[in-house]
């Protein structure tokens, strides 16, 4: 059971990671990523709303008709994100508007699709809770990470603007890197967050690259011990 | 005049065919053995008629035709058979193949021949009987069994004979040779294959470079004021090749897929037409045919009247190789020719040329770089393909791609290879390609086949299985009924005969029950056999008794069953 | 037939369940969050305006709001002009405009004007400029929109509204000369909008409600003129080029 | 005339749908591996986009606008969505196996798009009239389907190329859509907004 | 007796690609001849510095991705690259802009691709593109050619000068004062005037305009030689100038006062080394010569609609751009005629 | 609360009419059968060797279609991944170990002097590729047999040998063009040249 849950938290953050490996819900995690602030209230919302509907649609697996087994899918994501973006015009206004359209997308976010139709719909709500809940960190890790790479290179600071989400006192926690820089505007523009989510699969392919190498020598060198063995017997 | 038309592509590479041409054609000495491939053709193996011993004459077929299309071998001197088995053969593959080795007396002593002094006067089947019987495969290429050209029957109509003597590739001159010094031979040859096809227009294909064997058969044409039509075209490779050079001389492109019959030509090389003609007129089969030999490290390069079934390094030899210079042994030409590791490998129907070259001659290739789709290829491709697509998607695997790029249309020219800027071996991508295709076709197939065997087998045993039960059933109505013909005989005479499907059951039970306990035994005993425990010898023992039970147990079982147990 | 009543009952049973409690949902959220989101869209829609003009002055500027006819900014209809009142007297005025020669369309601003014809401040609220180049007339990127504060217009004579390559006193960026050359243009031509209808604009909106604007021509001002849109509420959204 | 020209040019170039506005990239990266696909996809696509064009426009102005409920749009735009894309994908499965074996693997794949939400939402935003709103979705759709046609014919090329192992996959396909984005920022300000 | 085993065919013609990359190197010699005279040193500063720099990414790609670096490095391709962007940019850009430039072209969009061959875009486009998106003030800088800028040209002239304005920083300002819009921007830009009028008073075009004509002369030298060495066909320049004057001749007949007149559009800008060095890559371009055909049309009408319409007053980059991912797309729909067929196998093929 | 409750009525009328729709379309638009499998099955080698761990090529296709594993046939190899990753538009993933390692093709060879004409091999075989009767020598249809060895374990006296198919020069393959990522040479047997050239 706890290797269960082992395996389903690796695989949110790491091994199944929904924006780096399924490549899915990439709209968001490439429209909103210009700054840090953005990609954490997008992350949160995400999370919240996978959480929500992976327990709802887990809860009711059983009962759900399959012809219509879509159609209630999405109808449980929407009530979940519209709940969402109702809070956050009220609460965030700000940071509503520069998510803009992107905050009532997360209905169509493949991710959460996804996850509740190859998840959810199969395991029990525990499990579901967990999947959703490891889904959204691994996604809003991404987001943050290529929000701040292209903060710092477009932008030169990292953590600006964050009293949207944090309120007032987190103006202050903006730390500009570089005084007067220029901007390298392709990491703020359309194809830099592109080139930018390439470089991050590839740096994930790069470390498991690394740490399959590493397993294999593990392998080998036991390998050669069980042969050396054989030989010896013959 | 005919119109010249025009192919796309081509290339000019050096010729360097001067140098064989200083000297007449000459003998090739005898060797003291001959290797004679049973596939020289294209189609089936021959089928040998000779075994080990025996003794055959000069001209005596000795393997026929396996098949339609297929071609005969005949003993190119007289000797004994001494071996018949796998030996080196010119391929591609290096790999061996099986042959018939003749050890020659040096008798050259010929069996009896049957010439055609008149052959128009014969039927035309008896004439292509004596074709195919002469073991006539084409000179000029791919040695495809010239008979069935020939004999093309009533869906074909053939208005053109094309005869190739455009000898495009470099080096080569055994054709020029036999045009210079035989033109005679040829022409009865094509007048042979005239009478045979009756075409309506015979035209001679031959490239500028050749002068001399030009005017020699425009004499002999003009002589025997035959109705045959010479055509000089622009010297330019591969303009030999059959579909460039019909495309040369009538405009017509054979269709992809097809063969120029369906378009109403034939096209014959000039050394099967003389083939033909000694064929016919002095019935003599192919036992012999002409060979360049050529390449800076020879002593004398010329062409030689050669015995099929010679060893290369006889040539070599008698064409005073310096074995120390020769770098790489090529047969045929340097632009389609296959290289050959080993000199003991003999003279074919389709070996025109013999290069021995230099390191100068023919360096190796520097490494290949990568494409920059330059297009150069694309330029001289003679079939109008995209090389540089075709090598991409060989590369990379996409066979299907290559396939809708036409692959199969590339005559594997060497035209792309030979001005690629970057030195990719672009043909051997495509060959590479081709024949995985192939094999994935052949693998799909068998797998097609081992579908249907394994479904057939799958429906046989549902089959047998309901037979099975019918049986069993109709068995048990049987028995009951005769169990109520029992009882009620019973009822007068009682007796105890057991239920005979009870009784199967029983004793399969008690097989198998007397099986597990022998296995069991077995493993204690192996335990302890291993770890050295006492008491082995009484569970061996007890081992040897389960066996006699098992055993006993099982024949019983067997014996019930019977019958029903053997093979389907 | 049994089957397919059987397949419809079933699945129109599930889907409006589940319709029914995600609706119910949603609106008891609507419920609860209404009053809030309301607030904050008119606090935003007004915060350009106060940056311009502090709320300590007037904090209903962003609904006093009164319709002057422009022809000579190019405008058709009648635009809308903020005005800040103070005892019953306009003190200032915030005129929406548009800048047509922008490097790369339209550039949306703010123009803020004392009673005496000064500068109160400029904001742009919506352009297309390159990012880098043209875009430092955005506060978030330069001060330089600040240069503006306090100046006056003294009519066509006056060279100083221009940038300094055309003999000015205001700076081009480098590398970009007609972005700030079609703001600066703009706003001199607002000023002296100004100048020329002092007289409408600073009538206090409450007066001249029922004298001069007529349903009429909110009507015609709500349906779009062809030739140049008016510089309606909406464009005081930033369009921020780069999200 | 001109102004429908005007939103397809800009639907499709300037403001095209993947490579600037960011929607429909997860089918845009999952489905153009072979090209023969993604023309499939496209197809569905434009069927769907339009259709949810159409259907939304129906829904907001005659349902939700009437009883001031707008806040309902997201969930009544993407039922509708997912019902028409199910419904859809039945009968094309029963009545046309042709057009199912070219489409239908992808329709169910639409509902999860943000390209088909976008375009309804963005329609409200717009603005967009009936006919505008269908031109917009259709505008939409042809801006998604080039950008997918051409980007798998690039993909189908690349898959052969010898691209160092790290990037191989989904890596090299994100910096090739990045310098897509980056040729298509050359149509900037071809419609001036 | 062993003797190697070989594929045919046997012979080769003597003829690498190096040689085709060295041809190309020589042929953008008179460009660089003229933009010197015209621009000063800047050019040659760039070229010399873009032709470092590429070679340093190119031989530590080479090294990561464990390839055989003398032999790569030889071929030649890096400094093509190198210095078509170096001719690219405007002469005087920091020094910064140009290895940028160089790491983006060679790096990003060759290596990641695989190398030499494997690449969709044309690096050095990618390489402007990038640029010019990312430092639009940089790269729009273009000084004056010294027929505008009479006394002052002292300055540009002198090699050293040109080093200190190319390497430092600080004194960027500087060269402010010797900047001007290029005559396309001037066009474009013209704020009411009719085209007429801007030709007659702006010096850029009345005066100017010739400094463009000599380099697009120069490269337009460049590129016939390149073609009469057969190191590319006429396909593709043929197809994109016609097409451009074409266009532009269209609407310059319709309004001339709106419109710029044809030898304009062909005569300035990077017209001329668009069509005979860039739209002639063979690696990122189409195949066919059909297809090499609609590659240049491409080409060719974008860069018109992007210069007239867009915001760009030089499209080339852009043009090549979205010509390039296009090309794979038109490879399938250009297939020639092979021999034996009826007709050209169209559309997707495989997987069928 | 009216606002609550239009937005439930709303919702719910649209609810019903669409599940009104859908259900119909359920049964009405029903269809059967999954062409895909055949695809899948046309794929797999139909060597029936079950090491896959499915009785037969077909239940493994059917398998697949469900969701299971593509890299679990041996005798299929790479290509048959490759080529089913690409109708399924999987990722190409490496030869499950678990189920084997990709060999080399075989036939099956009955060392026919040996044979007691048990028929054991006869009853394994899935492909009927092997003739004979009780207690009678048994032989293999060489072009039958796809070299699955399930005939091989039953055999009681170890007669049966898997022996690689030969190559001739009728079925030789010509090899690709290796290009090793260090040398540069791209044909192996230039590169082999080069190394005996310089010597
Ligand atoms: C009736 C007829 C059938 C033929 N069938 C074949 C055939 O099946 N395969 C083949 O390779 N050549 C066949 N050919 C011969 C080819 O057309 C061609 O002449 C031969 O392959 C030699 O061509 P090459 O040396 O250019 O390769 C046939 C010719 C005729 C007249
Ligand atoms: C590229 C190429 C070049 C060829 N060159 C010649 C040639 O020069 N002379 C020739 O007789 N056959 C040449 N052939 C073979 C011909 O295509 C064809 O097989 C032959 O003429 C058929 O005649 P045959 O059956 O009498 O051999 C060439 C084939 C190819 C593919
Ligand atoms: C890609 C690009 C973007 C540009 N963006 C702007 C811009 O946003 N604002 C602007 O005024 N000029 C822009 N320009 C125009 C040039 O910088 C132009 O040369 C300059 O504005 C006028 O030249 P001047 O400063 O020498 O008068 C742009 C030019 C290019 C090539
Ligand atoms: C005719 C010709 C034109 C070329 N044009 C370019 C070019 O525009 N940009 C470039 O980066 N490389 C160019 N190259 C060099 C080479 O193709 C380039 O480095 C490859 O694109 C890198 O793989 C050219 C090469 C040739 C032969
Ligand atoms: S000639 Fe060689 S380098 Fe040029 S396109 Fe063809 S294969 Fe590529
Ligand atoms: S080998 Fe094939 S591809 Fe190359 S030129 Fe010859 S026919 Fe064309
Ligand atoms: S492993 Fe492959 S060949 Fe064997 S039964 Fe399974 S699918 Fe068939
Ligand atoms: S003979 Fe043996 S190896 Fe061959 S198919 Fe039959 S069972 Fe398999
Ligand atoms: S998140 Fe937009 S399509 Fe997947």
């Amino acid at each position: 059971m706890n290797t269960e849950y082992r395996k389903i938290s690796l695989d949110g953050l790491w091994h199944n990671n929904p924006a780096l490996v399924q490549l899915l819900g990439l709209c968001p995690l490439l429209a909103v990523t210009g700054s840090v602030v953005n990609a954490i209230g997008l992350g949160i919302a995400t999370t919240v709303v996978l959480i929500g509907s992976n327990l709802t649609v887990s809860l009711f697996r059983r009962q759900v008709p399959e012809a219509v087994r879509l159609p209630i899918f999405v109808m449980i994501i929407a009530a979940f994100v519209t709940a969402i973006e109702l809070l956050m015009q009220a609460y965030t206004y700000e940071l509503f508007l520069i998510l803009g359209i992107f905050i009532p997308l997360i209905v169509t976010n493949c991710a959460i699709m996804g996850r509740a139709d190859a998840f959810a719909s199969r395991n029990p709500v525990p499990a579901a809770v967990l999947d959703g809940l490891m889904m959204g960190i691994g996604f809003t890790l991404v987001l943050i990470i290529l929000g701040a790479m292209r903060e710092v290179l477009g932008a030169g600071t990292l953590f600006s603007n964050m009293h949207l989400i944090f309120g007032e006192a987190a103006r202050a926690w903006k730390i500009t890197l570089v005084e007067d820089y220029r901007g390298f505007l392709f990491a703020a523009l359309p194809p830099g967050a592109f080139v930018g989510m390439g470089l991050l699969i590839a740096a994930k392919n790069l470390i498991d690259a690394k740490i399959k190498h590493r397993k294999e020598l593990i392998k080998d060198s036991q390998a050669v011990t069980t042969a050396s063995k054989r030989v010896r017997i013959t | 005049m005919t119109r010249i038309y025009n192919f796309h592509g081509g290339i000019h590479p050096p010729e360097n065919k001067r140098q064989s041409l200083g000297a007449p054609i000459r003998q090739a000495p005898v060797p003291a053995r001959l290797i004679l491939p049973l596939q020289q053709h294209i189609g089936k193996a021959a089928t040998p008629l000779v075994e080990v011993g025996d003794q055959v004459l000069k001209g005596q077929k000795i393997a026929e035709p396996t098949g339609h299309i297929s071609a005969a071998i005949h003993a190119p001197s007289s000797g004994i058979i001494s071996y018949i088995g796998l030996q080196p053969v010119p391929h591609a593959s290096g790999l061996e193949s099986s042959c018939i080795v003749i050890e020659t007396d040096g008798q050259e002593q010929w069996c009896e021949r049957h010439p055609i002094e008149d052959y128009r006067s014969i039927d035309k089947k008896e004439l292509l009987k004596h074709i195919r019987d002469a073991g006539i495969a084409g000179l000029g290429g791919a040695g495809f069994p010239t008979d069935i050209k020939l004999n093309l029957g009533k869906d074909h109509i053939v208005n053109t004979l094309i005869i190739n003597a455009a000898e495009c590739e470099p080096y080569i001159t055994a054709d020029d040779a036999l045009m210079r010094e035989r033109p005679n031979d040829i022409l009865t040859g094509v007048e042979i294959i005239a009478h045979l096809l009756q075409p309506s227009k015979i035209l001679i294909g031959i490239e500028d470079n050749k002068p001399n064997a030009i005017k020699a058969l425009r004499d002999a044409i003009r002589e025997r004021n035959l109705p045959i039509e010479l055509v000089v075209v622009p010297t330019r490779y591969p303009s030999g090749g059959e579909k460039q050079l019909i495309q040369l001389l009538t405009g017509i492109e054979v269709p992809s897929g097809s063969i120029p019959a369906d378009v109403g030509i034939v096209c014959q090389n000039v050394g099967t037409a003389a083939a033909i003609y000694r064929a016919v007129i002095h019935g003599k089969p192919l036992i012999s045919r002409l060979v360049t030999l050529t390449g800076f490290a020879l002593g004398h390069r010329q062409n030689y009247e050669a015995l099929i079934g010679t060893p290369f390094s006889v040539l070599l030899e008698a064409a005073e190789v310096d074995r120390s210079k020769m770098f790489r042994l090529v047969m045929g030409g340097p632009m389609m020719g296959i290289s050959i590791e080993d000199d003991r490998i003999p003279v074919i129907k389709t070996t025109n040329c013999i290069i021995a070259a230099t390191l100068e001659e023919m360096p190796p290739a520097p490494p290949a770089q990568p494409c920059i789709r330059c297009g150069m290829c694309e330029q001289v491709c003679p079939a109008s393909l995209l090389p540089q697509q075709l090598y991409w998607f060989a590369k990379g695997r996409e066979f299907e791609k290559a396939r809708h790029h036409n692959l199969f249309d590339c005559i594997e020219c060497g035209a792309c290879a030979y001005v690629c800027p970057s030195n990719i071996p672009l043909v051997q991508h495509y060959r590479f390609a081709k024949s995985e295709i192939r094999n994935e076709e052949a693998e799909q197939q068998k797998a097609a086949q081992a579908r249907e065997r394994f479904e057939a087998r799958q429906a046989r045993l549902v089959r047998e299985e309901l037979e099975k039960e019918q049986r069993r059933k109709e068995r048990a109505e049987a028995a009951a009924k005769e169990q109520a013909r029992k009882k009620a005989e019973a009822d007068a005479t009682p007796s105890d005969t057991p239920d005979p499907e009870a009784e199967l059951k029983k004793l399969k039970s008690a097989a198998s029950i007397a099986r597990t306990k022998l296995k069991k035994a077995r493993e204690a005993l192996k335990n302890a056999e291993e770890k050295g425990l006492d008491g082995t010898e009484k569970l061996k023992e007890t081992v040897a008794q389960l066996e006699e039970k098992a055993t006993a147990a099982e024949s019983a079982w067997q014996q019930a069953t019977g019958t029903e147990q053997s093979c389907p | 037939m049994e089957g397919l009543l059987h397949s419809i009952r079933k699945n129109t049973l599930g889907i409006s369940l589940f319709a029914a409690v995600t609706a119910g949902l949603i609106a008891a959220t609507q419920v609860i969050t209404a009053d809030r989101i309301i607030e904050n869209q008119e606090a935003h829609q007004a915060r350009t305006l106060y940056q311009i003009l502090p709320q300590s002055l007037d904090a209903n500027l962003h609904q006093q709001i009164i319709m002057v006819p422009a022809p000579e900014l190019g405008y058709r209809e009648p635009i809308p002009i903020f005005q800040s009142i103070l005892d019953g007297e306009v003190q200032a005025v915030i005129i929406p405009v548009t800048a047509t020669e922008g490097y790369s369309g339209d550039i949306h601003m703010l123009v803020g004007i004392w009673r005496d014809g000064s500068i109160a401040g400029v904001r742009v609220t919506g352009h297309r400029e390159t990012p880098g180049l043209g875009d430092k007339i955005d506060i978030e990127k330069s001060d330089w929109i600040l240069d503006f504060n306090g100046l006056q217009w003294l009519g066509e004579a006056d060279k100083r509204w221009n940038v300094r390559k055309d003999g000015g006193d205001f700076d081009q960026f480098t590398g970009a000369t007609i972005t700030p050359r079609a703001v600066v243009r703009q706003v001199a031509a607002t000023l002296s909008y100004f100048e020329l209808r002092k007289a409408q604009i600073l009538r206090p909106v409450t007066q001249t409600a029922s004298a001069e604007q007529t349903d009429d021509e909110t009507e015609s001002f709500q349906t779009d003129s062809v030739e140049t849109e008016s510089p309606g509420t909406e464009n005081l959204r930033t369009e921020n080029p780069e999200t | 005339m001109n102004e429908f020209l005007l939103i397809l040019i800009s639907t499709v170039l300037v403001n095209n749908f993947v490579l600037v506005q960011f929607l429909g990239l997860c089918p845009f990266m999952g489905v153009s591996n072979k090209l023969e696909t993604a023309m499939g996809m496209s197809l569905a696509t434009t069927f769907v986009l339009t259709l949810a064009s159409v259907c939304s426009y129906l829904v907001y102005q005659y349902l939700l606008l009437p009883f001031d409920i707008t806040w309902l749009r997201t969930i009544s735009f993407i039922l509708v969505i997912a019902v028409v894309v199910q419904f859809t994908e039945m009968v094309v499965h029963k009545t046309s196996p042709l057009l199912h074996k070219l489409l239908g693997i992808f329709l169910p794949l639409i509902t999860t798009n943000c390209a088909v939400l976008g375009v309804a939402l963005l329609n409200i935003q717009k603005q967009n009239n009936f006919v505008e709103s269908i031109v917009y979705g259709f505008g939409a759709a042809v801006g998604f389907s080039m950008a997918l046609i051409l980007f798998s014919a690039l993909r189908e090329r690349i898959a052969v190329a010898d691209v160092p192992v790290t990037f191989r996959g989904a890596a090299i396909g994100m910096v090739t859509a990045g310098l897509m984005s980056l040729a298509f920022m050359g149509f900037t300000g071809l419609v001036r907004v | 007796m062993s003797l190697i085993h070989l594929s045919s065919p046997h012979v080769s013609k003597a003829n690498a690609t190096d040689r085709v990359m060295r041809l190309v190197l020589i042929a953008t010699l008179p460009a660089l001849i003229a933009l010197t005279i015209f621009f000063g040193w800047g050019s040659l500063i760039q070229v010399l510095l873009a032709c470092t720099s590429a070679l340093a990414f190119e031989a530590a790609c080479l090294w990561m991705r464990k390839r055989p670096m003398l032999f790569f490095l030889r071929d030649g391709s890096a400094l093509v690259t190198a210095v078509l962007i170096a001719l690219a940019i405007p002469p005087f850009a920091p020094w910064w802009v140009v290895v940028i430039g160089t790491f983006t072209a060679i790096v990003i969009a060759k290596h990641l691709y695989g190398g030499l061959g494997n690449n969709p875009f044309n690096p050095a486009m990618v390489a402007y593109a990038l640029l010019l998106i990312s430092f639009p003030a940089e790269m729009t800088q273009w000084n004056a050619p010294f027929v505008l800028i009479g006394d002052n040209w002292s300055v540009l002239a002198s090699f050293t000068d040109s080093l200190v304005i190319i390497f430092s920083s600080i004194n960027h300002g500087m060269i402010d004062a010797y900047t001007g819009a290029t005559p396309l921007e001037v066009l474009k830009h013209r704020g009411g005037m009719t085209t007429e009028e801007v030709w007659r008073n702006n010096p850029v075009l009345s005066q100017g305009v010739f400094a463009w004509y000599g380099i697009s002369a120069a490269w337009l030298m460049g590129g016939i030689f390149l073609i009469y060495r057969k190191v590319f066909t006429w396909h593709a320049p043929f197809a994109m100038i016609t097409t451009l004057f074409l266009l532009s001749s269209l609407f310059y007949a319709g309004d001339p006062s709106n419109f710029a007149d044809p030898f304009l559009h062909i005569g300035v800008g990077a017209t001329m080394m668009c069509a005979f060095f860039i739209a002639t890559d063979p690696v990122s371009g189409a195949t066919s010569n059909k297809g090499k055909v609609i590659f240049g049309i491409g080409v060719g009408a974008l860069i018109y609609i992007i210069r007239t319409w867009g915001s760009y007053p030089d499209a080339a980059a852009f043009a090549i751009l979205l010509m390039n991912l296009s090309a794979p797309f038109i490879d399938h729909y250009t297939q020639p005629r092979s021999y034996g067929h009826a007709r050209a196998n169209r559309g997707i093929g495989g997987g069928k | 609360m009216t606002i609550i409750l239009t937005a439930i009525l709303i919702l719910l009328s649209l609810a019903i009419v669409f599940g009104v729709i859908l259900g119909f379309a359920a049964v009405r638009f029903k269809v059967e059968g999954d062409p895909i499998v055949e695809q899948i099955d046309g794929l797999l080698p139909q060597t029936q060797c079950g090491q896959c761990g499915y009785p037969g090529c077909r239940p493994y296709a059917e398998a697949i279609s469900n969701g299971d594993a593509i890299n679990k046939c041996p005798p299929g190899g790479q290509s048959t991944i490759e080529a089913l990753a690409d109708l399924l538009d999987r990722e190409v993933v490496p030869l499950d170990a678990e189920h084997g390692e990709e060999k080399p093709k075989t036939v099956a060879y009955i060392r026919e002097d040996e044979c007691i004409g048990c028929t054991k091999c006869i009853q394994a075989c899935p492909v009927d590729a092997i003739l004979g009767a009780a207690k009678q020598m048994h032989t293999v249809i060489v072009s039958e047999c796809t070299g699955c060895d399930l005939c091989v374990e039953p055999c009681p006296v170890d007669c049966i040998d898997m022996i690689p198919v030969p190559v001739t020069p009728n079925n030789w393959k010509w090899p690709a063009p290796v290009s090793d990522p260090n040398l540069i040479w791209t044909d192996r047997g230039r590169g082999h040249l080069l190394q005996e050239g310089t010597e």
